[in-house]
């Protein structure tokens, strides 16, 4: 139990410290330190949810089960690996003069405070304390989106924050009405949104509310998930904010929206009886994968064809979740898993490629493996797992994931390879005029430590080639709690 | 459902829910920045009343310190916070348009309550209180607010919308299930508190990088051939 | 043992990828190392192939990785064990030739590292590939072999031509792997698991199972390289280093070929007719457009792609052959023509890895792709021309060489046609077998072309004039595919006899008649049906050019008078008066105009005027481009919902919102 | 034993006899244009002439260009060995079924078309150009007309083919007349007679065969020749004893052979005869003319199997 109050305590005390002495050269290595702590007590953590099973706090607060352990894990360990590539990132950020020591003092608060609420998101029992966390994370990285004060970033933020803010809204009026469902069940208890209670009782539930509560849901962490028509967001925040916030963003907080939403599921799923809310997701994933892989085509910056990728890859894990089944839903956890590492590697490379190629431009960027080939080749593998090749993991959930398709809805696989095909074209036609051939005139290497990228495919390949016994006994529970059966 | 049959409580609430839905509609109506804020206390007072009316009525404790809560940042804090803002902006003498013309939006505001309607018959009644029709209007609040926000340009009345939508979600959470666990509640208000001052600082930034607070001119990012 | 031997040919092969990795500063210990391994690792195939060829039954094992629940399953039966053999042969073959070759690359823009690397995980993908027994690791190594030879055509990058056929490969091969992965999701449904056990036993109706065999046939021939699907290969094959160009051509499309079998004959079984004309009409079709577009190219390379595409058109219709007569319960006629196909996989491995390493070995001298700048090789570079000579007769399906003895196999089960009761289909099938007449002779007027244009007359350029012998490694490895050219040839009856091996374990029957009669004669059915006595032909020949000879030798030795060739009196003959490949093929270019997208004119190059021709395969030109243009409209339609305005994503959401409540009220 | 004897001498008279076909036609041909011709055994006397003469190689040969008249020639007299000339059952004939006789034909013509680019000038060049494009065109009209026979016999085997049909109650089938047909135009074409080569120019533009051997000299050229004089006595050999078969000796008694002899003599000199008058009344067509005559083979061809599957099944 100490180590779950670690993990949380330790990004608090995190945030606190580094709002008082956040614009200090040292900044950086503090702000590792604290990630690297989080990393270790989420790592005990784990070790204690392996040794006992699920844990849930005395005041049934926290709850964390097979679902959230190992995303509590992946966060704090991509929380640590970007924070090894965040200080000198953006102590060269400082110096070519982009921010200033004020800022750097909210950059460095604001990381540990974003790396809080997510913990608190993924580790809460409780439905209301889940929304206000990621609202909460939202509004810590609203400033960190218009960090450069350039108008597109400004730009960017204001509609993050709008548009996040106005759908996480609806989430909330579909809490509120899961509440007011559970209310009836549990008339006069205090923990009629405690999802520990709560989903022992989902059969009992109102379907018509929980179904209008579920739409709102989906809106509302639908938005942040960032589901195609709700996405516009997306590719503005992960493109002009700093490159380490977009690896976060990118590799975390949509998963965590996604939880959220795939959390509400399990309570509603029992209630309804039909695959309802399935199906919308199921809708929602394939339009998002659709059409994100179609803009792919069409992009000039790095970092927004990354996040549309990330679009894409959300979609393909919601509408796995909506299939439901059992293999459909491990394919998707493990997804999870094996999208952050590789997406989060790849913002952390495409930081590197644009200090190298001094611009964000897709036209700007070539050669780069004339110029520095291990950027250039971490970017090209990573590209090359990220669009589904083995033995990456990625291929391993993707497989999982379309035959599942193919067993319980045939038709469906159509558009959804030639969905993959056109994306995997839609990167693979950029990424080459990035990375191969001559370098212009004056591009020279920069410093950059690879090691966390590297250490994130190594960890994809070894999720492609075997999976540990320890994962998947988690996800296999995990996939019983979603979806009532096992793989296994 | 016969009113006369209800407690007087309820009859109040409802009543209190008509007047917020009206002041939705005062806010979509209204074009001056001044006016606008004012509706929006306005709102706020409605709200703190039907909490402490839900409060007295069902002797739910903790429901003042939301009231308290509401109080201060929904009547005092925000809107002050908004005026000051909007002074030091110096964009209070600017007249808001609303696009698309104000009677269509009206029109559509309307159907949108009808919608809301609409949408929660299908929820059983069972508690004491008509807590659907009341669901209902705060339903509507939510959309009108979202349509407010759509049809505004500035983004000073976009936040304003952004704010009677939040307004609507409380009045749903007090009166459909007297109010959110207190952890929830008061996780909530520090979301709108942060939430509010966040809103300041980007009007200064938008000012300062664009030169305007309107928000159609947020566009350079987009896709296609720039 | 035979499957402990290609477990080491995989590790060998994996271990070529990765050993060198610490020593890269050292061209010598690189290529040392790597290429060693390599051969290690075709001596251990090579070998553990022939084991299981001759094993009693197939050895099984299974490996503790991949999916939690789907181990990976390994399973080394004779028709994987053939595959492995050809896999494990060229590879062979390729690791004596390549130390020398790659010596090209040192000191090039791109490290020798990476050739190494990604040559050594495309050999061991597709070890794994005949190995695996379960659709996730087939599937794994199927991408391995794709991805590491994508990087492999993608070697010399700067040229903007190599990125986009690396890219155009990778696409169709991706979209290939999609198709297979969905093919084995049909069997698995049916046959609740993904192991080829499991599958094999599926019950599918014929609607599921055609699906099925649909997906497989796209996805496989995708990768093979059949009609219409084969733009990625004229353009992929030519661009690679040349040896790579030679394990690609030819042994990643029997690879493809083996998917093939592997999937229709063993995991789906109950074959029907109906498939096997499709193949049979697939292959025709890619036999005869595969040899006419060839003919058309006059850079050797690609040309030398085109007649991959044109021999899988034969191996498929030699599959077709044996699906149509399974599927009519004939199965000794249907393993006629599966030995057919397989034995052409086995030729044309090695003559297309023959042909390969001699445009190699040109470029290697002479730095010329194009046909039009070579000529008289034969003078500069002997012993390869020999090869060469050998590797384009068989090619040409001539006798007594490999080429013709598979060609003749096929050729004979399309005779059997009259075996089947529908009027229609044994009428068509002897259609089926003038095509592959006119493949042939077409193939033969091509590569009469590409030997009398680049190997005899006279230099056309100054590089082809300083060409040189190559290196004895790079000959040593053309020397041993030109003599298994020859081996084939004439010993068709023992390879027959193996090959029937794989035919019993997978159709139950195979062609006791065949190899019945002695080593001398092939005789596929009955003797008095038909007999090729291929070391008789030999012999034949042998002796009477033998005796010519030495019945018209002059005995004294006086040395032969030469003069000038014959000029018709107009002075001196120069190299640009010969006829020119363009040239060559100009009469059936008039007689099959239609096949191509022919645009010919006269542009002025500045210093006067020139002729110029261009061929556009219709394929790409009213297939994949429209499709591509089709793509980017969606995109750009796509691009408008990021408008950039904030009122419009808010009334997005709004509306998703309302129309949503709306669907479930 | 005896079988081998047989083949071999059966081997011998058709290299033989070859010169005295072509000598035939000329003559004959000669004769019906009103001219007095050599005598039918002039062939024998050029060859003679040619192996006397010294060779002069041109300057730019390869070693290509000097193998390949042994080559032509070897593999020629090897086709010869195999087809059944007098009687069938011999063993050279389980060497090569008719698919392996088309493969024969096409390696032979592989080296003359090399040898015709060895040199490297124009016509060589254009002569190799225009042999493979008309024999990639003939072959498959060939082989569906093979295969008619083929079809009808189950079996490719000539032996058994000819064998096959000589001793059944004769029978009219319709699909041969057509297989015939195509067969004697791809045999025309085949062996560049008129109306689609002139053998006897060696000038022309339109030459085929006579512009790919136009820098031999001496033995090498006597080589050629005799290959070529072999090619058109291989096709009489095969329509005379595939569409004529009777007379063709079935055992290998004395008597059967003398039989054979003297049937394939007749048939012989009546197919010269024919040769002769049609090649006196056509005109040489235009080399781009010539895939409209092949397509006109590959149609009777296709007709002949098409009435074998739907009139004889």
């Amino acid at each position: 139990m100490i180590y779950l109050y670690l993990t949380l305590l330790l990004p608090l005390a995190g945030t606190l410290l580094l709002a008082l002495i956040g614009q200090q050269r040292t900044a950086g290595w503090v702000n590792l330190l604290f990630t690297i702590a989080t990393f270790a007590a989420s790592v005990r953590l784990a070790l204690e949810v392996f040794a006992q099973g699920v844990l849930l706090s005395p005041g049934k607060l926290f709850y964390v089960d097979a679902f959230n352990v190992y995303l509590i894990l992946l966060n704090a360990l991509v929380g640590m690996t970007t924070a090894i590539f965040s200080g000198p990132y953006m102590a060269h950020e400082l110096k070519i003069g982009r921010v200033d020591a004020g800022r750097m003092r909210l950059y460095h608060a604001m990381y540990q405070g974003f790396l809080l609420t997510m913990l608190v998101a993924l580790s809460t029992n409780n439905l209301g304390v889940l929304w206000v966390a990621v609202e909460g994370a939202t509004l810590a990285t609203v400033l960190l989106v218009s960090l450069y004060r350039t108008p597109k970033s400004i730009e960017a933020g204001w509609k993050y924050f709008i548009l996040c803010g106005v759908g996480i809204a609806q989430a909330l009026f579909g809490t509120v009405l899961v509440y007011f469902a559970a209310e009836r069940v549990l008339p006069g208890s205090d923990e009629a949104l405690l999802w520990s209670v709560l989903h022992q009782r989902a059969g009992e539930m109102d379907p018509a509310v929980l179904t209008l509560a579920f739409v709102f849901l989906l809106i509302g962490y639908g938005t942040k998930v960032g589901l195609v028509p709700l996405h516009n967001w997306l590719p503005d925040a992960h493109s002009e904010g700093p490159t380490p916030m977009s690896a976060i963003l990118s590799g975390l907080l949509l998963n965590i929206a996604l939880y959220a939403l795939v959390r509400f599921k399990m309570l509603i799923d029992p209630a309804i009886g039909t695959n309802l809310a399935g199906s919308m997701m199921m809708g929602f994933g394939l339009l998002s994968f659709t059409v994100a892989g179609l803009l792919l085509h069409r992009q000039q910056d790095v970092k927004r064809l990354f996040s549309y990728s990330s679009i894409e890859h959300m979609g393909l894990m919601t509408f796995a979740f909506g299939l439901g089944g059992p293999m459909a839903t491990f394919g998707a956890l493990l997804h999870m898993i094996v999208h952050s590492l590789t997406k989060s590697a790849l913002f952390v490379t495409v930081g590197h490629v644009s200090h190298v190629a001094g611009s964000q431009s897709i036209e700007k960027i070539r050669g780069l493996i004339h110029t520095q080939p291990v950027i250039g080749w971490c970017f090209l593998i990573a590209t090359v797992a990220l669009a589904g090749f083995p033995p990456f993991g990625i291929f391993a959930s993707e497989f999982l994931l379309f035959t599942a398709t193919m067993k319980s809805s045939p038709w469906l696989v159509i558009p959804l390879l030639s969905g993959l095909a056109v994306a995997f074209a839609g990167l693979f036609r950029h990424m080459q005029r990035m990375v191969y051939g001559d370098a212009p005139e004056g591009q020279v290497a920069v410093k950059a430590n690879m090691w966390p990228v590297i250490l994130h495919l190594l960890l994809v390949l070894w999720l492609g080639i075997s999976i540990p016994a320890v994962l998947v006994d988690w996800l296999d529970q995990a996939t019983i709690m979603v979806v009532g059966k096992g793989v296994l | 459902m016969i009113l006369s049959g209800l407690p007087l409580a309820e009859q109040v609430i409802l009543t209190l829910a008509s007047l917020i839905l009206f002041t939705s509609f005062l806010l979509l109506a209204q074009s001056r920045l001044f006016g606008l804020i004012n509706t929006f206390a306005w709102q706020g007072v409605l709200l703190f009343l039907a909490t402490i009316m839900m409060a007295a009525t069902y002797d739910r404790h903790h429901l003042y310190i939301s009231a308290a809560l509401t109080l201060g940042l929904k009547v005092f804090f925000i809107p002050w916070q908004l005026r000051r803002m909007v002074v030091r902006l110096d964009i209070f003498r600017q007249v808001e348009t609303v696009v698309g013309g104000s009677l269509l939006v009206m029109i559509g505001a309307g159907v949108l309550v009808l919608f809301s309607y609409y949408v929660v018959l299908p929820i059983r009644e069972l508690a004491l209180l008509s807590i659907r029709n009341t669901i209902a209007v705060s339903l509507a609040v939510i959309l009108i607010g979202m349509l407010m926000i759509i049809t505004r340009r500035k983004a000073v009345a976009q936040v304003i919308g952004f704010m009677s939508m939040e307004n609507g979600l409380f009045f749903s959470a007090i009166v459909s299930t007297s109010g959110m666990p207190m952890v929830v509640e008061l996780g909530v208000a520090f979301d709108v508190l942060v939430a509010a001052i966040l809103f300041g600082i980007f009007f200064f930034q938008i000012r300062a990088g664009i030169g305007s607070l309107d928000v159609d001119h947020l566009n350079r990012l987009r896709e296609g051939d720039q | 043992m035979a499957l402990h031997l290609a477990i080491l040919a995989v590790l060998a092969s994996l271990a070529s990828a990765l050993a060198p990795i610490p020593f890269h500063r050292s061209h010598r210990l690189l290529k040392g190392l790597a290429f060693l391994l390599l051969a290690i690792s075709g001596i251990a195939a090579v070998t553990g192939g022939f084991l299981a060829l001759f094993a009693e039954k197939p050895a099984e094992l299974l490996l503790p990785v991949g999916l939690p629940w789907l181990h990976c399953h390994l399973r080394l039966d004779p028709l994987a064990g053939f595959f492995l053999a050809i896999i494990g042969l060229i590879t062979l073959v390729v690791s004596l030739y390549g130390p020398t070759y790659v010596r090209e690359y040192q000191g090039g823009p791109q490290p020798l590292l990476v050739l190494t690397l990604f040559t050594g995980l495309f050999v061991g993908g597709m070890y794994l590939l005949v190995l695996a027994a379960d659709a996730f690791s087939f599937m794994a190594s199927w991408e391995i072999m794709s991805v590491s030879s994508y990087f492999l055509v993608a070697f010399q990058h700067q040229h903007a031509k190599n990125r986009a056929a690396a890219f155009l490969y990778l696409l169709m091969a991706q979209v290939g792997g999609l198709c297979i992965l969905l093919a084995y999701g049909v069997l698995a449904a049916f046959g609740d698991g993904f192991t080829f056990a499991a599958m094999a036993s599926a019950q599918l109706d014929s609607s599921w199972s055609t699906i099925a065999f649909l997906l497989a046939f796209v996805g496989f021939g995708m990768k093979a390289g059949v009609v219409p699907l084969h733009v990625w290969l004229p353009q992929a094959h030519p661009v690679a280093p040349s040896h790579i160009s030679a394990l690609m051509s030819g042994v990643m499309l029997k690879v493809a070929v083996y998917g093939f079998i592997r999937f229709t004959y063993f995991l789906l079984g109950d074959i029907l007719w109906q498939w096997g004309v499709l193949t049979l009409f697939i292959g025709s079709a890619s036999a005869l457009l595969g040899v006419l577009y060839a003919l058309m190219q006059h850079d050797l390379k690609r040309l030398l792609a085109y007649h991959s595409v044109e021999n899988i058109g034969i191996i498929y219709m030699g599959l077709g052959l044996s699906m149509i007569f399974a599927g009519s319960a004939l199965p000794g006629l249907a393993t006629l023509g599966l030995i057919a196909a397989l034995y052409h996989c086995l030729n044309h491995a090695v003559f297309k890895s023959l042909l390969f390493l001699g445009a190699g070995a040109i470029i290697h001298q002479s730095h010329e792709h194009d046909l039009e700048q070579m000529g008289g090789l034969i003078r500069r570079m002997p012993v390869t021309a020999v090869c060469f000579l050998v590797g384009c007769i068989s090619i040409s399906a001539l006798p007594p060489f490999n080429g013709f003895v598979s060609e003749w196999l096929t050729f004979q089960a399309a005779l059997q046609g009259s075996a089947l009761q529908g009027g229609v289909l044994s009428s068509l099938i002897p259609l089926a077998a003038a095509v592959l007449a006119l493949t042939g002779a077409l193939a033969a007027a091509c590569f009469v072309k590409v030997y009398g244009i680049a190997f005899l007359g006279l230099p056309r350029s100054r590089h082809a004039r300083k060409a040189r012998i190559p290196q004895p490694a790079m000959l040593t490895a053309q020397g041993i595919l030109a003599a298994l050219c020859l081996v084939l040839g004439i010993l068709p009856t023992w390879t027959v006899g193996v090959l029937n091996r794989i035919a019993r374990d997978l159709l139950g029957h195979g062609l006791p008649e065949a190899t019945a009669h002695g080593w001398l004669w092939l005789t596929p059915m009955d003797p008095r049906q038909a007999s090729y006595g291929a070391p008789l032909t030999l012999l034949g020949i042998g002796l009477a050019c033998l005796l010519a000879y030495l019945l018209l030798h002059p005995r004294k030795q006086t040395p032969i008078r030469t003069g000038a060739a014959w000029d018709c009196g107009f002075g001196p003959l120069s190299p640009r008066m010969q006829y020119t490949a363009t040239a060559f093929s100009m009469p059936l270019r008039r007689v099959f105009r239609p096949v191509w997208s022919v645009s010919e004119g006269l542009e002025d190059t500045g210093t006067g005027r020139a002729y110029r021709l261009k061929i556009g395969d219709w394929a790409w030109l009213k297939v994949y481009q429209p499709l591509g243009a089709l793509l980017l409209a969606a995109a750009r339609r796509v691009t408008l919902i990021q408008g950039g305005n904030i009122r419009a994503y808010l009334a997005y959401s709004f509306f998703t919102l309302l129309f949503l409540l709306w669907v479930i009220v | 034993m005896i079988g081998w004897l047989l083949a071999i001498s059966q081997a011998l008279l058709f290299l033989l006899a070859a010169p005295l076909m072509a000598g035939w036609v000329k003559w004959l041909k000669c004769r019906l244009q009103n001219r007095k011709g050599p005598p039918p055994w002039q062939p024998y006397r050029d060859l003679a002439k040619l192996f006397g003469k010294e060779v002069v190689l041109a300057e730019t040969a390869s070693p290509v260009f000097r193998v390949a008249p042994y080559m032509v020639f070897s593999v020629t007299a090897l086709a010869g060995s195999v087809v059944p000339l007098l009687t069938v059952g011999l063993p050279t004939s389980a060497i090569a079924d008719v698919i392996v006789l088309i493969g024969f034909f096409a390696l032979a013509r592989f080296f003359l078309a090399l040898a015709g680019m060895d040199v490297g000038t124009a016509f060589g060049g254009m002569g190799s150009s225009r042999e493979m494009t008309i024999s990639s065109l003939a072959e498959p009209a060939l082989l569906l007309a093979v295969f008619t026979l083929a079809m009808t016999v189950a079996s490719t085997n000539l032996s058994t083919v000819i064998a096959h049909l000589a001793t059944e109650p004769p029978q009219l089938y319709p699909s041969f007349i057509f297989a015939a047909l195509a067969m004697a135009l791809v045999a025309v074409a085949e062996t560049g007679r008129v109306p689609i080569d002139n053998p006897a120019t060696h000038l022309e533009l339109t030459m085929t065969h006579e512009a790919m051997i136009l820098e031999y000299s001496s033995r090498h050229l006597a080589l050629m020749e005799w290959a070529a004089m072999m090619k058109l006595l291989l096709y009489g050999v095969l329509l005379a004893n595939l569409f004529i078969p009777w007379g063709v000796g079935l055992t290998f008694t004395p008597a059967a052979v003398g039989w054979g002899l003297l049937a394939i003599t007749a048939k012989l000199f009546f197919l010269g005869i024919i040769l002769a008058v049609t090649e006196t009344s056509l005109a040489k067509m235009r080399l781009f003319r010539v895939p409209q005559y092949l397509s006109l083979a590959f149609i009777l061809s296709l007709i002949g199997l098409l009435s074998h599957v739907i009139l004889e099944r």
